[in-house]
């Protein structure tokens, strides 16, 4: 059996629903946000899968800019992170109820 | 062979993504994002992109999880107390996983995927620098700015009040 | 490669045609080398200049509206400039403009470092320009993901404020989320297509063109259906639809005001101007999918905004909660626009009533806040009426232009709305937007009333001690900005011919 | 010549708008009050010469037509006034209770004045501008430029009850308003005229006129939308709320003009445009003005104690007569509902400025409490005979004529409802004599005594006379001489209603 697109695209997708998964279940924010940078990486793979398969070039650089993005989201967000577990002292998710009251 | 390899990445890619889903205790997740990028990093290279794995090692492996790392040290966190989610977020979970999985399911059947044949020898650094200094221009010099102002966020979000005092 | 095609690509490379935004970002460096260079007691003016700077801007762009690059792909099809993308360009500098003035109320409350929220304004603004002019996913996405993180660095700016962190973690963990999504989104799309070729030049699904070309063609290609939801479910998150509303009240809440009327305006707009890009010139052949998903969207987006706003009483949850419902009849445009083509001027429209309206009653919140805003009840306006009666007129004309009475715009903005999808014949749509916007007069109407009515006669009930706010009292420059705000609201709803001539119907 | 009058007609409109905003501009109190007096007696001057100048035959069709722009023209909405033969009298009616509204309220005293008149003289441009706008959109858009200054200053100088009234109000109001725009904005699309034009729409639908499904929903949202502000019945509950609350000006201006916005409106546009929708709900109409208004309405005024509150029903009451010569569709019902709604307002207006100088004397609405203020004050108690006379509908007032038409269209309509409607006057008749009787003979109860000692009462003085007397003659005029008003009315009316009354026979091919 020749590995063809197919198996990316669906290994793409199954990281994607895992990392959707665990962003929504997960309570701690740095897993969350970990969980998010899975989702990411899930979309380059489908990228990178399609690039290769069509021949195309401009997949594997868009992946290049989606890499440096990524970055940069996760140093500011990071630094909310720091910022909160500061004035707060935790980082579950519960500890988020205090906006409303 | 290179059935097995594409089996092998894509493995240990899933079940290290599992293992960051599930693990209780913030550094195996960060451990399993770290394997996880690894196989990506090699079925990249079964997508002859080997650049694209070089740098993916480098920037997520190399920066973004070490500083993941050190964040989770710097804040010494607890492990998560397994409280139950509440069923309302479970639902949802299961119903958007749900829906993802039928559509990827019927992708296989439905799609009609355009695939030209891959050509035989990958994209070199070269053909990178040409597209990036010629017709995506203008988005690197958008992500010079994104990254600037990362950068400044970052400062104003961490420097310390007291250094902070301004007196404009 | 050969120098011929260097030589087109920097043919193609019309740096001029972005004059604005590259001298919005220039600008935006020059703030940072002045607080380098300045002397401490001169960096106070620092403010002023990126306003000024701004201004300026916003000239060059008035002056040059009719631009000979308009229709034209520039940048190898990465940018297009479009009659639409010059009114988005005033629009989000007259935002950009107007938040900077908030934060030059705002920001002296606290101790934190203030250039550097004016340089991440205006390059998030330039950001947003881009995001409307370009016509290539890649540009797309890099400019919307600029936006993003500047919001999120903007959102949680007032650091000392756990609240404002707070928002700032939400607003991150559901707009990264959002990106996500969208981002699966583009993928799908740019597989579906694969590759074309025509005269030898390679397309790909990034190109809008192309993509178009290719749903015409495909238009039940499963793989471009489940892209499109996806980008249009990311797009629904940043305007705040239904049921990706969830994260604007918080947010909304917790951000400082300025940047709440950023995130309200501006950000909104965007979503509104991609939305509308996408709908009209990419998406066509797939009005059979996206017409039915979008409409069912509005409309809970409306019925839950205005259900949720009902009993608020923190003011910038209930600026929030009523945005939300404003984004569901914007979305009644978005829906007719597929089949009414004037529904585009009619949404910008709509969104330039709501510009100058919710900056007025922005402004007022602003000066009406002490150090922490992020708590600003009902109860702080009791008093507003009579100890500020300047401050009460532009809140009363801002929150009516809101609930659309007339003669002020919002009515204006709604009348030609519900023109347009009576054209569109979406009756079940406006039916719902009718009964949306009778709610709403309830809710804005109790914000008159407790600026206005409770403090008439204080001998019965001045026993409960209301809470009283710290109000500042409104600068010359501060008046008469706010006075323009409700003025222009006025005078457009009595004549809106200068903004309804402009737009290019 | 003629464009002279059309100038007239713009000055008279714009005259109260310029004044309240040259108030607004901070104008000193003195200044401000003699300002807004001259500004409310030029539109009625106007007004009076216009009618004396309005051609005898002419009554069809517009006169003084001026056509402005607006910056819309691109969706035919051009600010375009004129009057027609049922316009005209709405017109002279709105500016007569203005200039007694207004007269009243300059020396009403109330707490902050100018922003108090200033509020009244926006109410009354708009006003006008309602009844003189040959637009469409417009004569919506004046109708909530009226409209607001009504909630806020019920909101501000209301009586018990001020802020719930004042939302209730606003709600009700709103929604009709909305529903009603909706229908208007129905017939723009629909027709295919692509204007608000009304001169235009007619041509263009009695060429080819709408599909009646479509003239059905269209009459359906205009009649719930106008009914809700006319208070049909049981959409009504907003009114005597709102008139116990509102101040006297604001409850004349009102009650007396703003109110019959939503009857003007299906007598101009619904019945003409939309002759088959108005067949099909002729008689849901007429049953529920019939029952609802005229007797459900009327047994509940009979229980009201609250002289205010009773006067508010007895206005939602009167609509009733008003909804019934509409559902009639002919001339003479039609004739007699414009006549009615002239009258009504005018005696409403007298009875609601009169409700408020009792209550300055006696300190109560309390009917019961009352008595004995006939030999106190004799001209008040006359003039208040006289208005309720008015309002019963005997002969020598104008009520009298206008309920006479209606009865007599009714009567080949439905004998039935006539009957009901018949009955409805007696119900009017008792609790209109049993309040004249309450308030001015009879003893004086105790609390009345100890306030009477305390501030012995004073007749009505000459801020209260000379508004009440502008009223009061203009009701007798129309009274004894109808002619004044009718012929214009019945020459304007037929255009629309003759279609009506032929039935479907004439009605052109249905659009697809």
């Amino acid at each position: 059996m020749i590995i063809d697109l197919p198996h990316y695209l669906l290994l793409s997708a199954v990281l994607f629903v895992l990392g959707f998964f665990g962003v929504l279940l997960r309570k701690n924010t740095l897993v969350i946000y970990m969980c998010l940078e899975l989702m990411l990486i899930a979309a380059t793979i489908a990228l990178a899968a399609f690039s290769h398969f069509n021949d195309t070039l401009d997949g594997n650089v868009f992946v290049f800019f989606i890499l440096t993005i990524a970055a940069a989201e996760v140093a500011v967000g990071l630094a909310i992170i720091v910022a909160l577990f500061r004035q707060r002292g935790t980082v579950q998710v519960e500890a988020l109820n205090h906006l409303r009251h | 062979m290179a059935n097995f390899l594409f089996y092998f990445f894509a493995l240990l890619a899933l079940v290290s993504a599992g293992l960051v889903v599930v693990s209780k205790n913030p550094v195996n997740a960060a451990l399993g994002l770290l394997l996880s990028l690894v196989g990506v990093a090699g079925l990249f290279v079964l997508l002859n992109a080997a650049l694209l794995a070089f740098v993916l090692l480098l920037v997520y492996a190399g920066a973004v999880v070490a500083l993941f790392l050190f964040i989770i040290m710097l804040l010494d966190t607890r492990l998560e107390p397994s409280k139950p989610s509440p069923r309302l977020t479970l639902i949802a979970a299961t119903l958007g996983g749900a829906l993802l999985v039928v559509g990827v399911l019927s992708l296989n059947q439905r799609a009609i995927l355009l695939a030209g044949g891959a050509s035989g020898t990958g994209p070199t650094l070269k053909h990178y620098a040409e597209q990036l200094f010629t017709t995506y221009l203008l988005p690197v010099q958008l992500v010079g700015f994104l990254l600037l102002i990362a950068m400044l966020g970052v400062i104003v979000l961490s420097k310390k009040s007291d250094q902070a005092e301004e007196t404009l | 490669m050969t120098t011929d095609y260097l030589k087109s690509v920097a043919e193609s490379n019309q740096w001029w045609a972005l004059g604005p935004e590259i001298m919005l970002a220039c600008a935006a460096l020059g703030l940072l080398v002045m607080e380098i260079i300045l002397p401490k007691k001169d960096r106070r003016f620092i403010p002023y200049a990126a306003m000024v700077a701004q201004a300026m801007v916003l000239l060059t762009v008035i002056f040059n509206f009719q631009t000979t690059w308009l229709g034209e792909n520039l940048f190898g099809g990465l940018i297009k400039l479009s009659p639409w993308g010059q009114v988005a360009r005033v629009f989000f500098l007259v935002s950009s403009l107007l938040v900077s003035f908030l934060g030059t109320i705002c920001l002296p409350r606290t101790k934190l470092p203030r250039v550097e929220f004016y340089h991440i304004v205006m390059v998030v603004t330039a950001a947003m320009m881009l995001l409307v002019h370009s016509n290539h996913f890649v540009m797309f996405f890099v400019a919307l993901e600029t936006v993003t993180i500047g919001f999120y660095i903007l959102v949680s700016y007032f650091r000392d404020n756990a609240l404002t962190l707070e928002a700032g973690l939400k607003y991150l963990v559901l707009g990264a989320l959002s990106s996500a999504i969208m981002l699966f989104g583009i993928v799908l799309l740019y597989g579906a297509v694969g590759k074309v070729s025509v005269n030898g030049i390679t397309h790909t699904g990034f190109e809008f063109e192309t993509l178009n070309n290719f749903l015409r063609h495909h238009p039940d290609n499963f793989l471009a259906i489940a892209g499109a939801l996806l980008l249009v479910g990311g797009v629904a998150f940043k305007i705040g639809a239904f049921p990706f509303q969830i994260w604007i009240p918080d947010v909304y809440q917790g951000a400082p005001t300025p940047i709440t009327a950023f995130l309200a305006v501006s950000s909104k707009a965007a979503g509104f101007a991609v939305l509308l890009t996408l709908v009209n010139q990419v998406f066509t052949p797939l009005a059979g999918v996206l017409v039915p998903v979008l409409s069912v969207l509005a409309a809970a987006t409306i019925i839950m905004g205005n259900l949720a706003a009902l009993t608020q009483r923190n003011t910038k949850r209930l600026m929030g909660l009523s945005g939300i419902s404003h984004a569901g009849y914007l979305l009644i445009g978005v829906v007719a626009s597929f089949t009414v083509p004037w529904a585009t001027s009619a949404v910008w429209f709509y969104l330039g009533t709501y510009l100058l309206a919710s900056m007025a009653v922005f402004g007022v919140m602003t000066y009406l806040t002490g150090p922490d805003d992020t708590n600003q009840t009902l109860d702080h306006y009791e008093h507003l009426a009579k100890q500020h009666p300047f401050l009460g007129g532009v809140l009363a004309v801002g929150v009516g232009s809101l609930a659309g009475i007339p003669p002020l715009a919002g009515f204006m903005g709604k009348l030609l709305l519900f023109i347009v999808a009576f054209q569109a014949e979406l009756y079940p749509l406006l039916a719902i937007a009718i009964g949306g916007v009778v709610l709403s007069i309830y809710y804005y109407f109790g914000w008159i009333k407790s600026a206005y009515f409770e403090a008439w006669r204080p001998a019965a009930t001045a026993t409960t001690a209301a809470p009283q706010s710290a109000i500042t009292t409104p600068s010359l420059s501060g008046k008469l900005i706010l006075g323009l705000l409700a003025l222009a609201t006025l005078l457009l709803g009595c004549y809106p011919g200068p903004l309804s001539d402009w737009l290019p119907f | 010549m003629n464009s002279l009058h059309a100038q007239l007609l713009q000055l008279a409109i714009a005259t109260p708008l310029v004044a309240a905003l040259i108030m607004a501009g901070g104008l000193p109190k003195r200044l401000a009050v003699k300002l807004a007096g001259v500004a409310f007696v030029v539109p009625a001057l106007i007004a009076a010469w216009l009618w004396q100048q309005f051609p005898a035959e002419g009554g069809a069709t517009y006169h003084y037509l001026s056509n402005w722009d607006t910056g819309l023209g691109r969706f035919g909405i051009t600010l375009k006034l004129g009057l027609n033969g049922i316009a005209l009298p709405l017109f002279l009616l709105a500016a007569t209770v203005g200039l007694a509204a207004g007269l009243y309220a300059l020396r009403s005293g109330a707490e902050r004045l100018k922003l108090y008149l200033m509020l009244l003289l926006t109410m009354q441009g708009g006003l006008l501008g309602v009844f003189a706008s040959v637009d469409i959109f417009f004569f919506y858009f004046f109708h909530e430029l009226a409209l607001i200054p009504t909630f806020i200053m019920v909101g501000l100088w209301g009586g018990r009850d001020r802020n719930y009234a004042a939302m209730k109000m606003t709600i009700y109001l709103t929604a009709g308003a909305l529903l009603s725009l909706l229908g208007l904005i129905a017939i723009y699309v629909k027709s295919g005229a692509q204007s608000f034009d009304l001169i235009e729409l007619k041509a263009v639908l009695a060429h080819q006129s709408l599909a009646p499904t479509v003239q059905k929903y269209i009459f359906g949202l205009l009649l719930f939308g106008f009914g809700t502000l006319v208070s049909l019945w049981p959409l009504h509950t907003w009114a005597p709320l709102g008139y116990g609350a509102a101040p006297s000006s604001a409850a004349m201006l009102h009650a007396g003009v703003l109110k019959k916005f939503g009857l003007y409106g299906l007598i101009q546009i619904a019945l003409p445009l939309l002759p088959v929708g108005a067949q099909t709900w002729a008689w849901p109409l007429a049953l529920l003005a019939g029952i609802g208004n005229v007797l459900v309405i009327g047994l509940i005024t009979l229980a009201q104690r609250d002289l205010k509150q009773m006067l508010g029903y007895s206005s939602v009451m009167h609509m009733g007569y008003c909804f019934l010569g509409i559902a009639c569709l002919s001339t003479i019902g039609s004739g007699g509902v414009v006549l009615l709604m002239v009258a009504h307002g005018l005696s409403a207006a007298l009875l609601f400025m009169l409700a408020t100088s009792v209550h300055h004397r006696t300190n109560t609405f309390d009917l019961t409490e009352m008595g004995g203020l006939a030999q106190k004050t004799p001209v008040l108690a006359a003039c208040f005979v006289a208005g309720t006379m008015a309002s019963i509908g005997l002969p020598a007032f104008a009520n009298f004529w206008g309920e006479l038409a209606i009865f007599v269209a009714l009567w080949k309509f439905s004998p039935g409802l006539t009957a009901v409607a018949v009955a409805g006057v007696v119900i009017s008749a008792i609790y209109g004599l049993r309040a004249v009787a309450r308030i001015f003979f009879g003893p004086p109860s105790e609390h009345l005594q100890q306030v009477m000692a305390q501030h012995p009462p004073a007749d009505l003085g000459w801020g209260e006379r000379l508004p009440a007397l502008i009223l009061l003659a203009a009701l007798l005029g129309l009274g004894l001489y109808p002619q004044l008003l009718s012929r214009s009315i019945d020459q304007a009316l037929p255009v629309g209603i003759a279609k009506v009354s032929a039935g479907s026979a004439t009605v052109s091919p249905a659009k697809p």
